[in-house]
């Protein structure tokens, strides 16, 4: 299968910002057919997409909590239910937080333990290779990717964290360079180092980096792409 | 007839509140010594439009609506609300 | 004098014979609308009445510019049908009364001078000034600035990729806010203020008018109404939500070609978009005041005219197209009306209340004066003298001292600054903040690979001065400013193409301030004629200075002249960018340029002596541009491995500044030379600033053939290249008198601040 | 014994509140088109030691002081306090 047939859809809210890097990722770098969709657009049924990514920015400016007000326009209630029919969906950054908003992940998102925005390359720990969004990552590969985000402090209570870690949900922690998972390498406070999770059927994905801006050797990291590859291996393999 | 609704969200006791803390840290160094804990919530006012028709529902029930379902997480937070 | 006129020159910050020319020029005494409008129009920030004459004498043709100055920012080529528009602007004031929101709507309103132009902002830098380090009010200006800077920049998605930061007590009551924004634009695509057409109707986009920013001038006039006041702020707050919603649809409306012309609403807002739209297309118009959308009830005429609520716009659009427009901006939910037309008669006729409130003449009110202010030599300059280095003995512990440098705050890393910026977004971001001069490159979003080369084609961006140098020798720091831009892009390879400029002063009324800027925009013409970089754009901040009180004695706290320089240059592949830092152990590190030790106004002398008021060297700008082209040669052969320029803090601070700063690995040096033969005591050598110098390094052992042509270039250009030493594990070592543990300098470096 | 104070930061009312007018939006486009008008500001707990000496100044006196100079920025904002 041709990467070109794969359709990708991209949302975009009013403050979103990282929306014009992932499409021209997916399209230039990974060959995808990607296009955007507008929040207010009436798509009542997203299934023409082989998956869908809700990137990152400002969503409303993330005024009153980051996502929340995203997580409650229209084409959230489309995406819910494309996510309900296992439809492959990916929130990177802002769009981890309105995935967390919308019910469609466990747990919330408290601001960086230094209230402060940051951006940096971090590393990450895949604990899970076996879902759409890490089948071609190897097993237990440390990848280098940026943060970007003033609220990325991971928060759930003991009960839905030992849920996540019981149905191998946690997909992504915060390691050093050689993939130790240790208090100085988590950027934001967030609880266990966690970085990205899935849902329990495993095909709706959020994680705070954003592979996005490292799928490129120029860029000085191609580990993200591993994730979008991914995808696109197990979309033709499906 | 009442139409402003005032909403206190503040975060539940067991959430860690990493604003609070800061502004805790900054009370102590500024000589506030006596402070013993901060917490930082958001305080909302809602101002509706004059029911005309006298047919809405209460505003109470609108305004807890919109409470829960936006204007708060319940994962992490509670309000309360004030009708003036 | 009477009430009107006193309260004019008090209130309004007219002069008195501003005053009686607005009178003469109306053939009456002005009333206070038309007071509000010409005290607008007429300021310094607007009219640019004390700098025009000498700004006038800058260069600001050939090269790639296409724009100068004169619109909203400048346009520089960037071949295949690409240009790039950038310009830096100050927001001083606004950012000491409120530290957040005034460096918040500072970023705001210079990102919208870029896409008003029709270009997508994809880049950002600042520089900052705050008072001393230790002084106690700077570690909140640091905070709140920073933080408003990410706040408006991260949110609209654009990179904050560079700029400096400075403390020095002389900004202690004058912080300095400027803030620099490049965007990318096709070449046909290019909008400008003055196209207005007869029959286009007015349209008024983006946020409502409120009471913001509206200055004593108006809280004084006669239609103010005091019980008003007590729930008013004049504090601008950043919606940067609604800008990012404002940059979308003003882009849409362009490639639409739904705009004629089109002005952002800046300082003096409503006034200055209008008038200035109007003058520059030769034209009249209708303005509305009913049509114009209030955030606050019952605004008067003067009060909306002169409000600086931020992200709004002013279009012309053509009548048909209107309702196209609007669909536009409804899609983006932003607020979009009629608000007058555009006339032939070259006047603003003000409509309020739906009668005709105000006719005013646009050539009266745009032709403010222009002044060829006094200028008188500072006295204290009859006492800056040059360093004579015997009457200082050498301070026992050298190494002591380095450490001292490489940790002072205006040395060390800005790390905690700016990753509280998104730098990465937009996946352009080559070469991060934290080295020398940004690097990006241009890539399918904004435009097209360069297709002649392998790679993405790039431009890299810097911007900084020294108001050390400009106080203690105005021209020498004025030229500086740009030479040390151009260096910073050079060791990178990079071509340096254009510069913007924002020239930060004391009172222009004082003729010692007045003569410091002559000076400082004489240095600057000279070095950009000279570098071949013209200037595109720019901004002039008079009057940043304070009125003190210790005890019973009153002074004027004022800041050392502070021109800043942003510039930008090119690089055909982005990915072949050199940077500073060193890359492997063994490989040769060579001296290139040659070396002065002047040692006046360095960090040096300060922090040793105590004493740092003494002349900088001088710079031998035709030396400079040799330098730099031969430089950039040997770059473009590819036989360098790293270059770094010699800036604050000397050899020394480049040497180890190198060492520590490659992000996988810590390294070190072992350097020896022969400093007798330079004629240079041994700090002079380590410490002096600016040199017109490199610090590059090279594969270990170069072949033979790589030898002679470095020779060459070297000879092709007349410059002297000296191998000082090698690249080594973990220690700092000069001469036998430095030695430390790169491990250690490392940490004290990314932590001082 | 009052050990604590509640303070709402508000914005003055002529200020700019970008928070409040994009949750209007939201709550318009999500069908509570009566809600005219929204504000967000800060709602803050202050919790105090006890006073066992006795001796120390009035909790309102100290909450104002604190509001003032560390809560709320006087130029933009205004605070209300309650004791309880
Ligand atoms: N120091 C300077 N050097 C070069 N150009 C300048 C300088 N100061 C102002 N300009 C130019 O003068 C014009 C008016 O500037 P300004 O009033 O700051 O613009 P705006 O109204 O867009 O803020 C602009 O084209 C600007 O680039
Ligand atoms: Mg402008």
């Amino acid at each position: 299968m041709d990467n070109k047939k794969i359709k990708a859809g991209i949302t975009v809210f009013p403050g979103s910002n990282c929306d014009a890097d992932v499409y021209r990722v997916l399209n230039s770098v990974f060959g995808v057919n990607a296009s955007f969709i507008w929040h207010k657009d009436e798509i009542k049924d997203l299934k023409k997409y082989d998956f869908i990514v809700i990137p990152g920015g400002f969503s409303y400016g993330d005024y009153l909590r980051s996502g929340a007000l995203a997580a409650r326009s229209p084409v959230m209630e489309s995406v819910k239910d494309y996510a309900a029919k296992g439809g492959i969906t990916l929130g990177i950054c802002n769009g981890f937080q309105i995935l967390l908003e919308a019910g469609l992940l466990d747990g919330v998102m408290l601001a960086n333990r230094s209230l402060k925005f940051e951006c940096k390359d971090v590393y990450l720990k895949t604990l899970n290779t076996e879902t759409p969004f890490t089948c071609a990552v190897e097993k237990g590969a440390v990848l280098k990717m940026p943060i970007a985000h003033h609220d990325g402090n991971y928060f759930a209570t003991e009960s839905l964290i030992s849920g996540l870690d019981g149905k191998k949900s946690i997909i992504f922690k915060y390691c050093d360079e050689k993939g130790g998972i240790t208090a100085g390498s988590n950027p934001n406070g967030s609880i266990r180092n966690i970085a990205g999770i899935s849902n329990s059927a495993g095909n709706v994905m959020g994680l705070m980096p954003h592979p996005e801006r490292s799928s490129e050797k120029i860029l000085g990291s191609e580990d993200g792409g591993w994730i979008f590859k991914s995808i696109i291996k197990y979309i033709k393999e499906k | 007839m009442a139409k402003k609704a005032f909403i206190k969200v503040v975060l539940k006791e067991e959430v860690l509140d990493p604003q609070g803390k800061a502004v805790l840290s900054v009370l102590k160094s500024s000589g506030y010594g006596n402070v013993k804990d901060v917490r930082v919530g958001k305080y909302i006012e809602l101002d509706f439009n004059e029911d005309k028709s006298g047919k809405r529902r209460p505003l109470e029930e609108e305004a807890e609506e919109i409470s829960e379902k936006v204007l708060s997480n319940p994962l992490i937070e509670e309000f309360s609300i004030e009708i003036k | 004098m009477d009430k009107t006129k006193k309260q004019a020159e008090k209130l309004f910050g007219l002069s008195v014979e501003e005053y009686e020319k607005i009178s003469e020029l109306l053939g009456r005494e002005p009333d206070s609308f038309e007071l509000g409008i010409f005290s607008a129009m007429w300021s310094e920030h607007c009219s640019y009445k004390s700098s025009k004459v000498y700004l006038k004498t800058l260069p600001t043709e050939g090269g790639k510019v296409m724009i100068g100055p004169g619109e909203n920012a400048g346009v520089v080529d960037f071949g295949e049908g690409d240009v790039l528009v950038f310009k830096m602007e100050s927001h001083n004031h606004p950012s000491f009364i409120e530290p957040f929101q005034g460096s918040a709507t500072g970023v705001g309103g210079i990102m919208r001078d870029i896409f008003t132009m029709g270009a997508r902002p994809v880049a950002n830098l600042n520089s900052l000034r705050f008072g001393s380090f230790s002084h106690p009010r700077t570690p909140y200006y640091l905070s709140e600035v920073v933080k408003g800077i990410g706040f408006y920049g991260n949110c609209m998605g654009v990179p904050t990729v560079g700029g400096e930061v400075v403390f020095d007590e002389c900004y202690n009551d004058n912080i300095l806010v400027n803030a620099f924004t490049i965007g990318i634009a096709k070449k046909d695509g290019i909008f400008l203020s003055s196209k207005c057409e007869v029959g286009n109707i007015v349209v008024y986009v983006g946020s409502a008018t409120g009471m913001d920013g509206i200055h004593g001038a108006t809280m004084a006039s006669e239609e103010f109404d005091l019980k008003k006041n007590k729930k008013r702020s004049t504090v601008q707050v950043g919606d940067p939500f609604t800008e990012k919603l404002l940059l979308e649809a003003c882009l849409e409306a362009m490639e639409k070609k739904l705009i004629v012309s089109i002005q952002d609403m800046g300082a003096a807002g409503l006034t200055s978009s209008s008038f200035e739209m109007a003058d520059k297309s030769g034209k009249g118009m209708l303005i509305d005041l009913d049509a114009i959308p209030l955030r606050t009830a019952g605004m008067t005429p003067v009060e909306m005219m002169l409000s600086e609520s931020q992200e709004r716009m002013l279009i012309a659009c053509e009548k048909e197209k209107f309702p196209e427009l609007k669909a536009v901006f409804d899609k983006w939910g932003l607020n979009c009306v009629k608000a007058g037309e555009v006339i032939k008669e070259k006047v603003i006729k003000f409509y309020y209340k739906s009668k005709i409130y105000k006719t005013l003449d646009v050539d009266v009110i745009v032709n403010g004066p222009e002044y060829k202010r006094p200028l008188k030599k500072p006295q204290y300059l009859n006492k800056i003298k040059p360093v004579k280095i015997n009457n200082y003995k050498i301070p026992e512990n050298l190494n002591a001292l380095a450490v001292k440098i490489i940790t002072h705050p205006n040395i060390a890393s800005k790390r905690t600054v700016f990753t509280q910026y998104d730098y990465s977004i937009g996946t352009a971001t080559v070469v991060p903040p934290g080295f020398s001069a940004a690097v990006l490159r241009i890539n399918g979003a904004g435009g097209g690979r360069n297709k002649s080369k392998k790679g993405d084609k790039g431009f890299l961006l810097n911007a900084g001065g020294n108001s050390r140098y400009t106080y203690l020798d105005p021209f020498t720091g004025g030229a500086l400013a740009v030479t040390e831009c151009a260096r910073n892009i050079t060791a990178c390879g990079g071509y340096p193409a254009a510069i913007t400029d924002c020239l930060n002063f004391a009172s222009p009324e004082d003729p010692e301030i007045m003569w410091q800027f002559a000076y400082a925009v004489e240095g600057i013409k000279s070095a950009a004629v000279k570098l071949n970089t013209p200037v595109i754009s720019g901004n002039v901040s008079f009057y940043n200075e304070t009125a003190k009180k210790d005890g019973d004695k009153t002074y004027v706290s004022k800041i050392y002249p502070t021109p800043v320089i942003g510039m930008l240059g090119f690089i055909d592949d982005a990915g072949s960018a050199v940077t500073p830092y060193f890359k492997d152990e063994g490989d040769e590190i060579y001296l290139l340029g040659s070396i002065k030790g002047g040692l006046g106004g360095s960090l040096y002398m300060e922090l040793a002596y105590g004493d740092f008021r003494q002349k900088p060297a001088d710079l031998d700008l035709d030396y400079e541009v040799r330098l730099q082209n031969c430089l950039r040669s040997l770059i473009n052969k590819g036989f360098l491995k790293s270059a770094a320029d010699i800036s604050e803090g000397g050899i020394f601070t480049a040497l180890a500044e190198s060492a520590i700063t490659n992000p996988e690995k810590t390294l070190g040096f072992d350097v020896n030379c022969d400093i007798k033969a330079h004629k240079l005591r041994i700090d002079e050598f380590l410490f002096s600033e600016f040199e017109q110098a490199f610090i590059i390094t090279t594969v270990q052992k170069p072949d033979g053939r790589r030898k002679s042509e470095t020779a060459a270039i070297l000879k092709k250009y007349g410059i002297k290249s000296e191998k000082i030493g090698s690249v080594e594990k973990g220690a700092m070592k000069i001469n036998g008198i430095i030695n430390l543990k790169s491990g250690k300098i490392k940490e004290g470096y990314y932590s001082a601040i």
